[in-house]
């Protein structure tokens, strides 16, 4: 297989991460750091869940795990041989999971397009509402350092923000010398505890596209019927504050979310005509904004696409993963997981080649699966990931070298094999 | 209009009598305008008429009218878009432009002030033009469209409910101008041969008499001793004049002349409110009063719509 | 590396002072070389009948960073259409106002362009900027950073911090980003918008720093030109698109005090209020001046009719014009304490006062400028218009029949009235020659580019002539890159990865002890993070060259 | 082989993945004869494949332009797109985008539709006799116009979003509308007869629901007016009893009428009958 990846900081123990960035969400923290302890890695200077479990993934002793082809432990080589030769007797591929970095997202667009495949990430259930709203109105953000300096109200809807983003609470807290007093209202969630400044809770009369909906007429200053007291008097405070954020997480939203998410919008541009704000959204975990952006800029359309020599084309609804492999409508997936055992590749009766962490071998076992352990940026390769807000990039750096090939080395060497095949067929390269 | 030079009879033809009444051997000359009809619902045919007397109100003559309108008639409401009484009303004008500004100005003003009025389009051929389209402004921005069947409505909040008005209606060339005038013996007997000749008249589809009672006595020939004005009594008509203008065309007996003039969507409408008229006059009888129907032209050199009163009369005229 | 000689073409290089002369051109290893007339050489191509230019050289496009992604996964529709694309060496890409940035460097490069610059980095953005760009073949590329509205900079401003420290700062930004120079956009004012001020004059102070714009830019263009950075500082000046701009604008260029200066689509900041629209040309005014300051250059940002899309840092002004976008959608944003991003959709049309008066005065200003040196030709792509429409630009430059006929289709009160009609100039081959090449490479510091003098970069392309200037233009006969030829007549033959530009600065290190602890204090990412090495550098452009440019014997340095 | 003003398309066999049937259109066709026709590409995976390789082929009788298609076609989509004339039937099941953005003629399918159907349709007239996916009479991404003229009668129920951002032309709906019926409707008309899904009317800016059938729960970002609007609804429900006998009852009737959704414009209203 190709090159290893260079490793920064080979050290067997101790203090290995001192500019350490956490791939393990989408804040993407680098604040912390990572000693090396008995073999295994330890977070230090914080206590973030999905960090400590992130880290636990990765075992004491980096053995050197196997390709298989089929359950068969085989050569990298062979593995390879067998991915390049199902993806090109493949019509119509699935380029799934894409739980990867920058650099490997930039080769499995090159490769998606000789062979026509068609992209979706794991998660591209909970990027379709954002993306839509996006589309079809727009957007209007704010991003950490923003809500820090600037946020005298944070009203979460939705969601408690900390379950699945430990620090993200940490990460936008006022500074020290603020000039202003924060309040965080939760609506429709229960505040997390031990949130510093004025915090709130909203229950929901209804679901949450009622009280969106209702927070936005009353936003707006429009009468209703029988307006929520709660939500007037929160209306009310959005507009009486200097800087309001509206965070909410694409992942909690119900079934067609992209209505409160357009809704979210709407508040936040009403709110602006006469005073600031903006929406955090907490989305985009296992590289979820970094597999849409590099997709977005090279091709010019987003996730959910089809490219390759026919051109291109998005499609939100028909090229979901569940549903091409529920309906048979590709006849190969190919699986990326690099930064963490999850996502696990679904089950399905097609062929499968999964890139991933070490962890899948188990579940890529079955006849049918060709298998090849990656390596994960920020833990045993470097990389670059696109934080939650999209706007900041951040490097990750390995910290340790487990011998394992990058998603990008995987898919050069794939591409590679490819063209060296249509070489020997139609004697072009 | 009523503006009338001379009138002139053709070189050797006589007059056709008929109960006693004398058709001179004349025709009335027309000319091409732009119409169109517009249909005023209301929730009941009283304000249905209010709107429509209002907005073809001040509209007899386009020299200084900018238009010509009439009630065409009444409508039961199973005639109507929304099942409501109604009224068809008929506008003339000489170019398309100064309709649509009539137009405009009229519905504007007159009906979608009127308690519990809709409009609409009444013709459905026609080049468009603003009925409600403009008028929606008055909404402030609550105004809603709405496309029903391919023609699309208007609605505009208003103190009653909402004014309904369709955005466009046809604009169809017409007839404007075509005349008779009913020679009498008096002032009653003129007066009442053309009431009863305008009766007769409205009954016909497509037409308005456009003067007060549908009726005009100030017949008009084109120009005037005063620079300033285009035109001026029609002294040939004037019973005052006989002794004194240069022509006259009565005789010593008329003491009375009235005009009924006769705008029409086609020259079809236009003859056969003619021929209604003068059919009612005949039937009345010379012994009712009114002895002679003329028409007035302008030598058949201004208008290419020459309505002979003799082939109006048809095949009994050359018994 | 093979030896090519291009034969009997008619040479512009102005650089040179070469106007329209018969010669040969000769390449080996990527240079231009002189080759004895009987050198044997590997590939002639006869190029008579044909003009040799350098390359183009696009000062100002946003071809990378978020907010043209931004833009990109906003305008679907816009990139639903596909067209047919060479299945060997081109992957699919599409759309016109923001295409995809392998789309946008097969089309610059069939056009004959071979370097391309974004003049709005976010330092926040500044990876992801460099990785769009490493994405964007065959063109050679770097970017501005945009200074001038990051609170830690107001802050130094405002507390009246010593000038050396905030020269340091700017070397360090530059050199931590990656950049090959600095665009101030709307002077402080997208910082003043977070603290929700809707306007900013240029003397008129930040609501919260209480620092003016006039302070800002010229605060940066003397650090710019201490830190001898080549290119002047881009700028981006005050109340843009807003009716009577131009005393702004005539003030901004008072605020440089003499010191090198660009301002960039100077058109959409050369507005009068005359009129019975409140809004006029004030071509003139900006002309006068700008020939009166040798210090300033400019680039036009020429409008084009159509759909496009305006992808811009400064939020203020976009977000006053939300309600105009067609679609009607916006993105905006809050960037880190650093700048901030408004994207609006917009339609240009000809029958609207304002757009087709816009179209108007572009041209007025690249026909009244006398010095094609000083003036650049852009559309700010794709704010005034995608930058596949500069065949279309030159033609109108060079044709005023053809401009004629376009100023006849526009609003009749701008077609009666405009100075443009009574303008008869026409741009000859040599002043598009400086004004697409020769012009940007000497503003941008670039010495062997946008020339054609041997050891010059071959980066050449030659265009078959047409006495249409669109279609001439439009489609090259070839298009060398480094010596490679990568395009012949609208095909592309090669699709190398293009290498980066970026300036090396010398400053005090001990700046960074304020940057961090700013950081530690405001900001979301680690201090450590917010640099970008070399070698970073280098994976995020995609492993294409790291061209690196020295800076002209600054001050700045210990 | 002579050229035909229609053809009858009989389905073969499954394709393998699913196949783009923009291609046929009864008006460009017409004229072609059946060699022509069964030569047709067909967009399939990344390759294309030929009509003929999927269907058998007849030449029809018709004296206008006719497509007649039979089979199982889910795994077809896009049939009749940008349809601009003649008349296009389908005896089975149809894929996703059916009649998407069609402009004129006539498309009748007897069994389901799937996702999208009618999306950006701007005239001509579409049937539906089964049931229909998410998103009919809708949008594409990006668009801001919905179905944008025509009619659109579904005799079965709705999925999701019927109607999303719709913007003029006439819908009628027999069966039961699902989730978020009309969200962020911007004008035109959804006549239901049946029951709607929850969130009906969820962003509605403009636009008209009639409610012929059950009566709807109002949402708290909708007011009631209490006005006289006989007039429009006598313009109305006239015009609905024409289009199908399920709605010639209303004109009979007087509707209550509430406007929402305050949350987006709220100049729409619904007229709720039931």
């Amino acid at each position: 297989m190709n090159a290893p990846t260079q490793t920064q900081n080979p050290d067997p123990s101790g203090s290995i991460g001192q500019d350490w960035t956490c791939p393990f969400c989408s804040l993407l923290c680098d604040g912390f750091r990572v000693e090396s302890q008995q073999g295994g890695l330890k977070l230090v200077g914080s206590d973030c869940s999905k960090a400590v479990q992130g880290l636990a993934s990765f075992g004491p002793v980096p053995a050197a795990p196997s390709a298989t082809v089929d359950g068969r432990e085989v050569s990298p080589d062979t593995a390879l041989d067998a991915a390049a030769e199902r993806l090109a007797a493949s019509r119509m591929p699935l380029f799934g999971g894409l739980a990867t970095d920058v650099g490997g997202m930039r080769q499995l667009v090159r490769l998606a397009n000789q062979r026509g495949a068609i992209l979706d990430h794991a998660r591209g259930d909970t990027l379709m509402p954002v993306l839509r709203t996006l589309q079809d109105r727009g957007q209007m953000f704010s991003t950490l350092a923003e809500i820090r300096n600037r946020a005298d109200l944070v009203v979460c809807i939705g969601t408690d923000a900390a379950s699945n983003f430990p620090e993200f609470f940490r990460r936008c807290a006022p500074v020290d010398e603020a000039a202003f007093a924060r309040r965080t209202v939760f609506v429709g969630a229960s505040a997390p505890a031990g949130l510093q400044g004025e915090v709130d809770e909203v229950a929901l009369q209804g679901d949450l596209f009622d009280a969106v909906a209702m927070l936005a007429a009353l936003v707006d200053g429009r009468r209703l019927p029988a307006p929520d007291a709660a939500l007037e008097r929160l209306a009310q405070a959005m507009r009486a504050s200097t800087y309001c954020v509206v965070v909410f997480e694409p992942g909690r939203l119900p079934a067609q979310g992209a209505l409160i998410t357009e809704a979210v919008l709407r508040i936040v541009m009403s709110l602006n005509r006469k005073t600031r704000a903006g929406a955090f959204m907490l989305g985009g975990a296992d590289g979820l904004q970094t597999a849409n952006a590099v997709t977005t800029w090279m091709s010019g359309l987003p996730l959910r696409s089809r490219v390759g020599p026919l051109g291109l084309d998005h499609d939100p609804l028909q090229y979901a993963t569940d549903r091409l492999l529920e309906e048979e409508a590709v006849d190969l997936l190919l699986w990326v997981a690099s930064l963490g055992p999850k996502p696990v590749p679904p089950a399905t009766v097609l062929p499968r080649i999964v890139l991933g962490h070490p962890a899948l071998a188990a579940d890529c076992a079955a006849a049918g699966t060709v298998f090849i352990p990656v390596a994960t940026p920020g833990i045993n390769a470097d990389g670059h990931l696109f934080r939650a807000d999209g706007v900041v990039t951040l490097p990750l750096r390995a910290l340790r070298d487990d011998g394992l090939p990058t998603v990008a080395d995987i898919a050069n060497a794939l591409q590679a094999r490819l063209a060296l095949r249509r070489l020997a067929t139609e004697g072009t390269p | 209009m009523s503006a009338q030079a001379e009138t002139t009879s053709g070189a050797g033809e006589q007059a056709v009598v008929r109960n006693g009444v004398s058709i001179d051997p004349t025709f009335a000359e027309a000319f091409p305008m732009k119409a169109t009809r517009v249909l005023i619902t209301a929730h009941n045919d009283t304000w249905a008429r209010n709107a429509a007397v209002a907005m073809t109100g001040f509209a007899t003559s386009v020299i200084a009218c900018g238009c010509e309108a009439g009630i065409e008639r009444m409508l039961s409401p199973i005639e109507t878009p929304d099942g409501r009484p109604g009224v068809a009303v008929l506008l003339f004008s000489m170019s398309g432009k100064e309709l649509a500004k009539q137009l405009e100005r009229r519905v504007g003003q007159c009906v979608l002030t009127c308690p519990t009025t809709a409009v609409y389009a009444g013709l459905d051929e026609g080049e468009a033009v603003a009925l409600g389209k403009n008028l929606r402004f008055f909404g402030d921005g609550w105004q809603i469209s709405k496309m029903i069947d391919g023609k699309r409505y208007w609605r505009v909040p208003v103190m009653d409910g909402e004014f309904v008005a369709q955005e466009t209606t046809a604009v169809v060339k017409a007839v404007g101008g075509g005349n008779l005038l009913l020679l009498a013996r008096d002032t009653d007997a003129a007066l009442a041969g053309a009431e009863a000749a305008v009766e007769a008249m409205r009954a016909v589809p497509g037409v308005i008499m456009p003067f007060p009672g549908g009726v005009v006595r100030s017949g008009s020939k084109v120009g005037s001793k005063y620079a300033s004005l285009m035109a001026s009594t029609n002294d040939a008509f004037c019973p005052a004049l006989i002794p004194l203008a240069k022509k006259t065309e009565l005789d010593a007996g008329t003491r009375c002349v009235m005009e009924i003039v006769i705008d029409g969507l086609t020259e079809a409408d236009v003859s056969a409110a003619m021929r209604a008229g003068i059919d009612a006059i005949v039937a009345r009888g010379g012994e009712a009063g009114v002895t002679r129907i003329s028409a007035g032209n302008y030598g058949g050199k201004l208008g290419p719509f020459h309505f002979h009163l003799h082939k109006l009369l048809g095949a009994e005229a050359s018994v | 590396m093979s030896t090519i000689r291009l034969k009997g073409g008619r040479v512009y290089d102005p650089a040179n002072g070469v106007d329209g002369e018969t010669r040969d051109i000769g390449m080996r290893d990527g240079r231009i070389v002189a080759l004895h007339p009987q050198e044997e050489v590997d590939h002639e191509y006869d190029v008579s009948g044909c003009v040799v230019m350098a390359g183009g050289i696009d000062l100002h496009t946003h071809i990378g960073g978020g907010k043209v992604n931004l833009a990109r996964m906003m305008l679907p529709e816009d990139h639903r259409a596909n067209r047919a694309r060479d299945p060997l060496l081109e992957l699919a890409s599409n759309g016109c106002c923001t295409p995809g940035t392998l789309e946008t460097g097969y089309r610059y490069a069939q056009m004959g362009y071979t370097a391309a610059f974004e003049p709005a980095m976010l330092a926040a953005n500044a990876r992801h900027a460099h990785m769009e760009m490493g994405d964007t073949p065959i063109l050679d590329h770097g970017a501005y950073v945009m200074l001038g509205n990051e609170e830690l900079f107001l802050e130094m401003l405002a507390r009246g911090e010593d000038f050396e420290r905030i020269r340091d700062y700017v070397g360090w930004s530059i050199d931590a980003s990656k950049a090959m120079g600095v665009k101030v956009v709307n002077p402080g004012g997208i910082s003043a918008f977070k603290f929700n001020q809707r306007k900013l004059d240029v003397d008129e102070n930040h609501v919260h720093w209480q620092v003016t714009p006039r302070h800002v830019v010229h605060t940066l263009a003397r650090a710019l030109t201490e830190l001898g950075v080549p290119h002047p500082l881009h700028i981006h000046a005050s109340n843009l698109g807003v009716a009577g701009n131009i005393e702004s604008t005539l003030a901004t260029i008072d605020a440089l005090d003499g010191l090198p200066g660009h301002l960039t689509h100077i058109q959409f900041h050369s507005y009068g209020k005359e009129g019975p629209k409140k809004f006029s040309s004030a071509a003139r005014q900006l002309i006068e001046k700008v020939k009166a300051a040798p210090n300033v250059s400019i680039d036009v940002g020429q409008i084009i009719f159509g759909q496009t899309v305006t992808a811009s840092g400064d939020t203020m002004r976009q977000f006053a014009n939300a309600d105009l976008g067609s679609p009607r959608k916006y993105v905006g944003g809050d960037i880190e304490c650093d700048a901030g991003c408004g994207v609006v959709p917009f339609r240009y049309r000809e029958q609207s006062y304002v757009n087709a008066l816009q179209w108007a005065i572009g041209l007025e200003i690249f026909l009244l400028m006398d010095d094609p040196w000083r003036v650049v030709l852009t559309t700010d792509h794709p704010n005034g218009g995608p930058f596949t429409s500069y065949p279309h630009l030159i033609r109108l430059l060079m044709d005023k029949s053809f401009r004629d006929e376009q100023l006849a289709r526009l609003h009749p009160d701008v077609a009666a009235s405009v100075d443009l009609r009574e303008i008869g100039r026409e741009l000859s081959l040599y002043d598009i020659a400086i004004m697409t090449r020769a012009a940007p490479a000497r503003l941008l510091g670039l010495a062997d580019r946008g020339q054609l003098g041997v050891g010059a970069a071959a980066d050449i392309a030659v265009y078959r002539e047409d006495a249409d200037r669109e279609a001439m233009f439009a489609t090259p006969e070839y298009v060398f890159k480094d010596g490679r030829l990568v395009a012949r007549q609208g095909r592309l033959e090669a699709v190398p990865v293009g290498g980066t530009h970026f300036l090396e600065t010398e400053f005090d290190p001990g700046i960074e002890k304020t940057i961090e602890q700013y950081a530690q204090r405001h900001l979301s990412v680690s201090y450590r993070n917010a640099k970008i090495g070399k070698d970073e550098l280098c994976s995020c452009a995609n492993g294409g060259a790291l061209l690196a440019c020295k800076v002209h014997g600054g001050r700045g340095g210990k | 082989m002579s050229a035909a003003q229609g053809f009858r398309l009989r389905l073969r066999a499954q394709p393998d993945f699913r196949v783009d049937l923009s291609p046929l259109q009864p008006a460009a066709l017409a004229g072609r004869d059946v060699g022509e026709v069964a030569r047709l590409e067909l967009r399939h995976a990344n390759a294309h494949v030929e009509l003929g390789e999927l269907f058998d082929v007849d030449a029809l009788s018709s004296e206008a332009p006719e497509l007649r298609l039979e089979g199982d076609l889910r795994r077809f989509d896009r049939i009749g797109q940008a349809m601009d004339g003649g008349c296009l039937s389908v005896t089975g099941e149809v894929g996703d985008y059916l009649g998407a953005a069609m402009r004129s003629g006539d498309i009748v399918v007897e069994g389901r539709a799937g996702h999208l159907a009618a999306c950006e349709m701007a005239g001509g007239r579409l049937e539906v006799r089964g049931d229909i996916g998410d998103f009919a009479a809708g949008a594409l991404p990006g668009s801001m116009d919905g179905m944008r003229g025509g009619t659109l009668v579904v005799r079965g129920n709705a999925g999701a979003r019927f109607g999303d951002r719709m913007r003029r032309g006439t819908v009628l709906l027999l069966g039961d509308a699902g989730d978020f019926c009309a969200s962020r409707m911007v004008a035109g008309t959804i006549a239901l007869a049946g029951r709607v899904g929850a969130h009906c009317g969820y962003g509605m800016r403009r636009g008209t629901l009639v409610f012929g059938g059950s009566a709807p729960d109002v949402p708290a970002t909708f007011a009631e007016t209490s006005h006289d609007i006989r007039v429009t609804w006598a313009l109305l429900s006239r015009s609905l009893g024409k289009l199908h006998p399920a709605f010639d009852s209303l004109a009979g009737r007087v509707p209550r009428r509430v406007v929402g959704d305050l949350a987006a414009d709220g100049k729409g209203e619904w007229l709720i009958v039931g």
